[in-house]
Parts: C-alpha cells; structure tokens; sequence
C-alpha cells in the first residue's frame, strides 16, 4: 500500500496512471464548464418537454380522479 | 495518516447522521403534508366534502376521492345464478365422496347419462371427464331455477348440496374416452382459429382460452372436448336466443349471439372430435 | 485473478444464453402483434412466450450478469482472494437449478402468467418455487459481497473502500432490501395458491408487497451500468473521475430512494388512498436525484478525459473523446437512451398524469429503453471490457464490438420511440394480436411495423454480440494487463464511515420503509381485501 | 501528501456538485409543484377509490348484478357507469358516456385483476378483485372510443375490450328509468 493510496482498487497495478498533474491541473480550471452546460441544457430540456405533456396532452384530455 | 487512530473517522460522523435524518425525515414528512392532509382537504372543499371525510379517504379508511362525491346506490334484480366460488364451496366439492356420488348416479342419474357418463341419447350431454365444478354449478342452477329442463328441474330439486358435490365428483372422476382425434384439416380454418385465436374483430376471445384444462379461466366453464355435437349445438343455439340464461354476466349469451349458424356447427363438430 | 475466471465465465455465459434466447423470442411476439403476423402463433404461445422473455431477462440475464460481475469486482478491486468460493457455486448452481425448474412448466404451458406475480391468476408451483431459488442463490452473493467487503475493511482499518467495490456492496444490500416484497409475496401467498394449499387470496395485499420489489428491482439491474459510469467509463476515456465522494453519496441515494417508491407503479389501483400514493410520487421525485448527479459527475469526468486529448471550447471536448473504445461508445449511446427513458418514466411517475399512459405500449417504451438500452448496452460494455481479463485473450479488431453497440443502440430507439407514440395513443400493453380492422387501431399499424424493424435490428445485434465473445474465445491476441478502474481526481485517503460503509444507511432504509409502507401493508392487517378465488393456470 | 492545486481541491468540486444538485432540487421541485398545483386547482388525482367488495358474489345482489350495469343517469342529473370486468369480456360492450359532463366510471371484477384505459382519454385504472375501481372525469371528444382490458387477464385477454360512445347532449337522453344505451349504428 502505498501513503497516495487511491480509493479506485487495492491492487497497485490496477491504479497505474499515466496522466500529468501539472496537464490535470490545467484542465480541471475549465472541467466542470462543458459538462454543466451539456447535462443543465438536457435537463432543462427533460423538464421543459414534462411542462409540455402535461399541459398540452394530459390537461386537455380530461380531469381524472 | 498511517496511524489507523488518527484516521479513525467516526469524529466526522455525527453531522452525517443528524442531517441524513432530517433530510429523510422532512422529504416524508412534507410528502406527507401535502398527500394526506393540505391536497384532499383543498380538494374535499371543492368537491363539499368535511375535511375529516377528505383525509380519510386520502389515507383509504373511507372509499372514494377526496375530489368528488360518491354516486348512490341501485336495488337488487334477481340474479343469473345463485352459485358462488367461495372457499367453503369449493372444499364441499374436494371433501366429495365419489362411492356416495355413484350411489346416486346409479339411483337417478344412470338412465340419461350413463353409469360412466357416457350419455344415452344426443341431446344429453356426457359428464365423463366434466369439471367438478362445471356439473355442480348446473345442477345448482337447475335447483335455483336459474336453468329449465323439463326432467333436470324436478330431479336436481330432490338432490342435497353434498349430494350434488358428491355426484359432480364421480363423474368428474370418469375418463374421458380419448379417442385419436381426427386431423384438423377436415375441419374448417376459420373454426380452428375461432377456437384458439378467437375473432378479434367482432370481440369474440378464443374458445380455448375457457373450455381448455388448466387455463385459469372461469371456474366454472365447462371443459368441451368428446362433448356430443347434437348437445353442443343445442346450447348454442338456447344461449344465441337467450332461452338459456344461468351465465353469469351473459358471456356465453354475448358470444353465442354472434356466431353464424355454420360456426355453431362448425364448433359443435370440432369439440365431438375430441379436440382440446 | 486466482482461479474466479471460470465461476465468473459460467455465470456470465448463463446470463448471456439467458438473454440471446429471450431476444429471438421478443423478435417473434414483435412479428405476432404487428399487422404482418395477423395469422402467426396463438394467444397461449403468445403468452407463453412472453412469459419466457421477461423471465429470461428480467430474472436470469439480470441476477446472473450481476453476480458474475460482482465476483469479478470483489478479486479484482480488493486485490485478495474470494472469501467463500465455494459457497459461490452453491449459489451459482442454485440459481441454475431453479432457472430450469422454471422453464419446464413454462414451455409446458403451465406457467403462462407473464414474469410479475399478480395473483390470483397463478400458474405452476414450480415456476415460482424455481425463481424463489434463483433469487435464494442470489441472496448468497449478497453475503459474500458484503463479507468481502467487511473482511477488507479489517485488514485496511481506516482506508476508504475502493468505490466500485462500495457501488457492488451497495447494489447487494439494495437487492436484500429488495427482494423482502416479492419473497414474501411468493412464499406465503402464491406459492400456496399455486400449490392448492389455499383457495383465496388477498390481491391487495399481494400487489402491495410486490410493488416493495418492482421499483427497486430495476435500480438492481442499472446499478452495475453506474458502476461501470463511475469506475470503468472514466478509465477507458483516458480520464479521471471528477468526484469520488459524489459516487459514495449516489449510491447510497440509490439505496435510500429507490425502495420506498414502489407504490407509483400502483397509482391506478384501487387498494390504496391517494395520500400515500403523493407521498411515493414524491419520494420518486427524489429517487431521480441520484441519476442526475451521475450525468453531471460522469459529463464531467468526460470533459476532464477529452479536454486532456485536447478538446478545447464549450462542447470540443466531446468530439474529443476516445470513441473508438467500446466502453466508452457504449456510455455514449447509454446516456442518450437514459435521457429518453428518463423522459419516459417522468411522465409515467407524474401522480394523475399517470393516467394517461399506465399500462401502454408508452410503459413498455420506458423500461426497454431504461434497463434494455442503458443498462444492457452497459452489460455489453463491461464484458467486452473484463472478457480479456478472464480469458487472456484481447479482441482481435474492436470494429465488430462497435457495430453491434451501434445495432443496439439503433434499434432500441426504432423499436421505443413509435412505442411512445403508440401509448400517448393508447396502444395497451400485454396482448397477442391487434384488430386492424378497427378505425382507431388501423392508424397504429405502420408504426407497430417500424418498431417491428426495430426489433429486428436489435436481434442481430444480439447475435453479433455472442458471436464477438465465441471469436474472442479463439482469439490469437494475448490480453496485456491493463488497469480497469478509474482514479479520482481527487483520490480521498479517508472518508467519514458514513461514506465506508451501510450501517447508518440501513437504518435510514428502515425508517423510510416504514413510514412509505407501514400504513399501506397494515391496511390489509386491519381490513384485509375480500378474498379472491385463485384462478389456476396448470 | 504531495501538495495540490487548489482547484483540484475536493471541497471545491464538492461545491460545484452541490450548486448542481440544487439546480436540480429546483427542476423538481417545478415538475412537482406542477403536479400540486393542478391536484389543489383542478381536483387532479390518480383514481384512488378504497372502497372493498366481495367479488365472489357480486353477480348476486347490489350494483353490480347483471341488471344495473351501464350508464345510469341519477335524479340529480349526475352520470354513473357500472361496469364488469370478467373474464374475457366486458359487460356492457359498449357504454354510452354524455360529452362535456362530469362522469363516474366504477367497475368490478368477480375473477382475476383487469385493468381499462379508454383511448385517448385519461381514463384508466386497474380492476381488482376485492375492489370497486372507480374513475371520475370528464369526457372532452366525442365519438367511439375503444376501452381495451390492459392487463393480462388470461389466454382470452387480447379480444378483452368495449367500446365507449361519448354522445353530445342531443344524442344523450336517458329513458324514464334513467338508463342509457349506445345508440344503433
């Protein structure tokens, strides 16, 4: 075990990593930017199309209950 | 860090179970709020209903929603049959005594329906083989008046339920006499497929999805295979005129009313045969 | 590995036999229903059929797939033996054993009551007392999962337990708490029915416990898919995970949310109130948060893998990325399935509106594209991922195994999205054939044919696949070792035991099972339903 | 430990997860508060009707019995359907239902469970054994409707279905017991 011992598998082999700190580093001042942009929009558009639906199918179709 | 103490982290735990439990806590307790208590009452007031009327009803303690009123009720007609399937009548019939049914069978019922079942004149049906609860529910009905027969009406009043149920299970206890079916091609396609497919267009389910043992369906229905084809035909046809009417929910009326005169004999020929 | 290859092929391979045969038999019921099988197959085969392909997929795909992953997670991730092996093939043969005990009365027709359990239509005892073994065999995974998991926290006090193996532990104490519903259903209503040791039955009740199974059962069968989200994917990207903690906290959500739930597949029943009917709608609400953490943690893992292949701009990073690797292919396409099938089981999850598409082909769409596109496409990618590893073999092109994700992830969206559609229209679930003649079905016709192709291209895809494993079995290519599970950016090097281990989330489970199920089950204690006779399919 | 990057730092991705996870929180706090505010408003509720009854004797007396079934029109104006799901069909076939007006479908099964959707409609609802389903609403088109049993029910299950006639007013006229038929076509 190894004092960095990373939570991805005990094995020291299997948490071989060739990726540069300094390279992490860099990206990571960016990272989140794309990733929230990409899944917010696809959400919003998840609950926007629900809106939708409901407001334009079901309410139309009838109370139920 | 490799002392295992220092890394000991239950110090940074407390926090974790206080506030997953109030989280948990509040999601159920505002789901709560809402669903048993702040929606129905809003909806109950609306609909004239009290608010304790409208809570119960939400949780399920008195029927109905809490959005709308319940409808009154109707009267009673007189019923199609009186037979019911409850636990206790089906232990009658798998508590029967076959030695006491065929006393019987041999007392009265022998001289239409033969000591085996196998029935003497083509009007009367065979019970060799019948569903225990088919025959039960026949000679109940003919007891209640539900059905008329001329000879079955007085000779099912003179019989007892547990004679009943111990008739029904001799000759439910009969072999059939399994004969090597005919090849379907003699029959015609569309009957086959009214049997298993049914006719979907005129709202017709497949024969088999009833009379075939060991379908699940209707306790009651009666299994047809090796039936006469006189016999079959006849109840059709009483069925399609409503002359015969102890089917619960007029299913077989329903159906029966729709098949041609040809299907009628088409089916009745196909069951002779001895098909499942 | 020392010596798991051979208990983890032969549960994987029963688990893909399982489903190659149930893919040729949803093919032909697609055929049956659609306007040019007007003629083919009768109700009873039908019926039959279907019978065999929930219970092929839903039952042995699933549990079979799942333990043998689990296996191979538990020797790989901890680095130590398997505890238990031979307890392991005990389960193994178990749930084989049962898995025939099954099929026999469902090819003999006995058993044609489709794979969910609603009495009182009950079909062979036998049928039911096989699933009770295959999921008793199951339960004996559970166990060694999480003594795997106990016995490595001993040996390492104080280290956080490796995530995929935290993910693997949660998805078995998941399944514990899961299947307490339906065994209980099975084992003191059904299977005395069934058995004829009594005539009626409380279907209040019996649809009560197995709704405790329904939902939670299908988060059993997607969580390995998140496993692979978090442990496998960023990996294969050439990436790093962006949030180690978040995982922990995801699939302890999972484990709190997605069992108290059950009763939204219940809104249109008739045994329960509309307040906790709201209360459930409303926890479902939360049980969607533990996926949407997982989109943004695995986007952003992504990004982080394609911005260090040099993706640059808002969106760069995507076209970035490493797609040529099956894994993360099969991601891709998961995601987009998931989105669907999300959007899907929104509208489906929506109190009143639920109305409008329970019990529709709209149904039928979301759970193919939510367990048979995400979950399966995943199932795919893990064993073209861990084959190597139990073989020692390495895929000679990646181009076939590309394909058929491709195939897959085509045709599910033919085959689902006229589904939708269908149900919006009212298009019902669970029949053997349509009248076209009918004005209102005529209409729905042509797009029960395009989802027929659908069908079809799924098939081949299906085929494709056990034929990329066979070639790999015969395979020149020697596997070189590789790493498999991802890095976080941040590796912790403690966490509080809140996030090592389930004690307090049990708890929690507990808690909220009682309060989301204690009113709905104890009705039935203090007025149960008016018995019902059982209808017996033999 | 090797030091680092402080935007690497795990409290500050915990953040960005945390802002997300409210972002989220909001999204469905909307999706739910639709669902609330049209239940306050509009009276919206899945059919939820606890109301127990003995399906094995159901065709003996009470609402239930072959003669009461159908579309009955009350002294106070309102709509009731009663309706049967057996196995395999429905009873009646065919249902005459006013357009534009407030109607109460409630439907029992004296064998095994069903369940009824009504094309097009936001009827549907499970029948079971034990229970009287029972489905308020209010029919906005009118036409013939299909009303397929949705719930496997047995080998006869696929011709399971009825036909629902939304009628407008004109056609809507209940006979002196109240009762309502569908019209011949």
């Amino acid at each position: 075990m190894h004092s960095d011992q990373p939570s991805a598998a005990d094995d020291p082999a299997e948490v071989a990593d060739d990726i540069d700190k300094a390279a992490l580093a860099r990206v990571m001042r960016t990272v989140p930017l794309g990733a929230a942009v990409l899944a917010g929009s696809m959400v919003a558009l998840l609950v926007i199309g629900y809106l939708l639906i409901y407001l334009l199918i079901f309410i139309p179709r009838g109370t139920v209950g | 860090m490799s002392d295992p103490r220092l890394s000991e982290p239950h110090v940074l735990d407390q926090p974790w179970r206080v506030w997953a439990t109030v989280a948990v806590l509040t999601i159920v307790l505002a789901g709560a709020l809402l669903g048993v208590v702040i929606i129905p009452v809003v909806q109950g007031r609306a609909a004239g209903l009290d608010a304790f009327t409208a809570i119960c009803r939400a949780l399920g303690i008195k029927p109905g929603s809490p959005a709308q009123p319940q409808p009154s009720d109707r009267t009673p007609p007189t019923p199609v049959s009186q037979v019911t399937w409850t636990p206790e009548v089906l232990q009658v019939l798998a508590r029967a005594n076959t030695e006491r049914g065929r006393a019987k069978v041999l007392e009265v019922c022998v001289a239409c329906h033969g000591e085996q079942g196998v029935s003497v004149a083509p009007e009367f049906p065979h019970l060799n083989g019948q569903s225990g609860p088919a025959i039960y529910k026949q000679l109940h009905d003919y007891q209640s008046g539900s059905r008329v027969h001329p000879l079955m009406t007085d000779i099912a009043k003179a019989l007892d339920e547990p004679v009943i149920a111990d008739v029904a299970a001799y000759y439910a206890g009969q072999p059939k006499r399994n004969p090597n079916p005919a090849t379907l091609g003699e029959l015609p396609a569309n009957i086959v497929q009214l049997v298993e497919l049914g006719d979907p267009n005129r709202n017709i389910p497949p024969c088999a999805a009833c009379h075939r043992p060991g379908v699940g369906g209707p306790i009651e229905a009666p299994i047809l295979h090796e039936q006469g084809q006189n016999y079959l035909a006849l109840q059709l046809k009483a069925y399609a005129s409503g002359e015969r009417r102890n089917d619960v929910y007029a299913r077989m009326r329903t159906i029966a009313s729709q098949l041609t005169p040809a299907e009628i004999d088409g089916l009745s020929r196909y069951y002779a045969a001895g098909f499942r | 590995m020392r010596n798991v290859e051979r208990l983890c092929l032969a549960h994987l391979w029963v688990a893909f036999t399982a489903f190659t045969v149930a893919c040729v038999l949803g093919t032909w019921q697609m055929w049956v229903r659609s306007p040019l099988g007007a003629k083919v197959g009768t109700p009873s085969l039908y019926f039959m059929s279907v019978t065999a392909h929930g219970v092929s997929m839903a039952y042995v795909l699933t549990t079979f797939f799942i333990m043998g992953f689990g296996y191979f997670v538990a020797v790989t991730a901890l680095n130590r033996p398997l505890p238990g092996k031979p307890w392991a093939w005990l389960g193994f043969w178990m749930g084989l054993i049962g898995f025939v005990m099954a099929v026999i009365p469902i090819v003999m027709g006995q058993a044609s009551v489709l794979y969910t359990f609603y009495p009182p239509l009950t079909g062979s005892a036998w049928f039911y007392i096989g699933l009770v073994l295959v999921v008793a065999g199951s339960w004996i995974w559970c166990v060694l999962m999480i003594v795997a998991m106990a016995e490595w926290k001993r040996e390492n006090p104080g280290r956080p337990v490796p995530l995929v193996m935290f993910a693997t532990v949660a998805n078995a104490i998941l399944w514990l708490w899961t299947t307490a519903g339906v065994a209980t259903e099975l084992l003191f209503q059904v299977i005395p029915a069934a058995l004829g040791l009594v005539q009626t039955v409380d279907v209040g009740l019996s649809r009560t416990l197995f709704s405790w199974t329904l939902h939670a059962i299908v988060y059993f069968w997607l969580l390995p898919a998140y496993t692979a989200f978090y442990t496998l994917v960023p990996r294969a990207a050439g990436g790093r995970l962006y949030s180690d903690t978040m995982g922990r906290l995801t699939f302890i959500l999972f484990l709190l949310y997605s069992l108290p739930v059950g009763i939204h597949h219940l809104l249109m029943d008739p045994e329960h109130g509309t307040g906790m009917k709201f209360i459930q709608v409303l926890l479902t609400g939360f049980v969607t948060v533990p996926t949407l953490l997982t989109i943004f943690t695995i986007s952003a893992s992504m990004e982080i893998a394609g911005r260090l292949r040099g993706g640059r701009g808002v969106f760069g990073w995507i076209a970035a990325l490493p797609w040529e690797r099956p894994m993360v292919l099969a991601a891709g396409l998961a995601f987009v399935m998931l989105g669907f099938g999300g959007f899907g089981g929104l509208i489906n999850m929506a109190y009143g509106m639920n109305a409008m598409v329970h019990n529709t082909a709209w149904v039928t769409a979301h759970f193919h594209l939510i367990f048979g596109g995400s979950a399966v496409i995943m199932y795919f990618a893990i064993a073209y991922e861990i084959w190597p590893r139990l073989t020692g073999r390495e895929h000679a092109s990646l181009a076939p195994l590309r394909l058929q994700l491709w195939l897959w992830f085509v045709g599910m969206m033919v085959m689902t999205l006229p589904w939708h559609w269908l149900g919006l229209h009212g298009q019902w679930r669970r029949v053997a054939n349509f009248n076209y003649a009918d004005p209102i079905i005529a209409g729905w016709g042509p797009w029960v044919v395009v989802s027929f192709a659908g069908g079809l291209v799924l098939l081949a895809s299906a085929l494709l696949f056990v034929r990329n494993l066979f070639v790999l079995h015969r395979s020149p290519a020697l596997a070189l070792p590789r790493p498999l599970y991802a890095l976080a950016v941040h590796p912790p090097h403690r966490v509080p035991a809140a996030l090592n281990g389930f004690g307090l989330w049990n708890v929690l489970v507990a808690i909220l099972m009682l309060l989301a199920y204690g009113w709905p089950i104890a009705q039935f204690a203090i007025a149960p339903s008016p018995a019902a006779i059982v209808h017996r399919v033999q | 430990m090797t030091e680092l990057h402080p935007e690497m730092h795990e409290r500050r991705i915990l953040g960005t997860e945390l802002l997300w996870a409210f972002g989220v929180g909001v999204l469905i706090a909307l999706t739910l508060g639709m669902i609330v505010f049209t239940a306050l408003t509009m009276g919206i509720n899945p059919p939820s009707n606890v109301e127990r009854i003995d399906p094995k004797t159901l065709h003996l007396s009470g609402e239930f019995a072959e003669h009461n079934l159908g579309t009955t029109v009350g002294p106070d104006g309102s709509t009731t359907v009663r309706i049967i799901a057996t196995q395999f069909m429905f009873v009646p076939r065919c249902i005459a239902v006013p357009r534009g007006r407030l109607v109460t479908l409630r439907l029992a099964t004296p064998d095994v469970i069903h369940g009824i959707l009504i094309t097009g409609t936001n009827v549907n609802t499970m029948v079971v054994p034990g229970y009287v389903a029972q489905v308020h609403t209010e029919f906005t088109r009118d036409g013939d409707l299909l009303m397929p049993c949705h719930e496997y029910c047995g080998t006869g299950h696929s011709e399971m279905w009825a036909t629902v006639q939304v009628m407008t007013n004109d056609q809507f006229k209940p006979g002196a017991d109240g009762r309502v038929s569908c019209a011949q076509r």
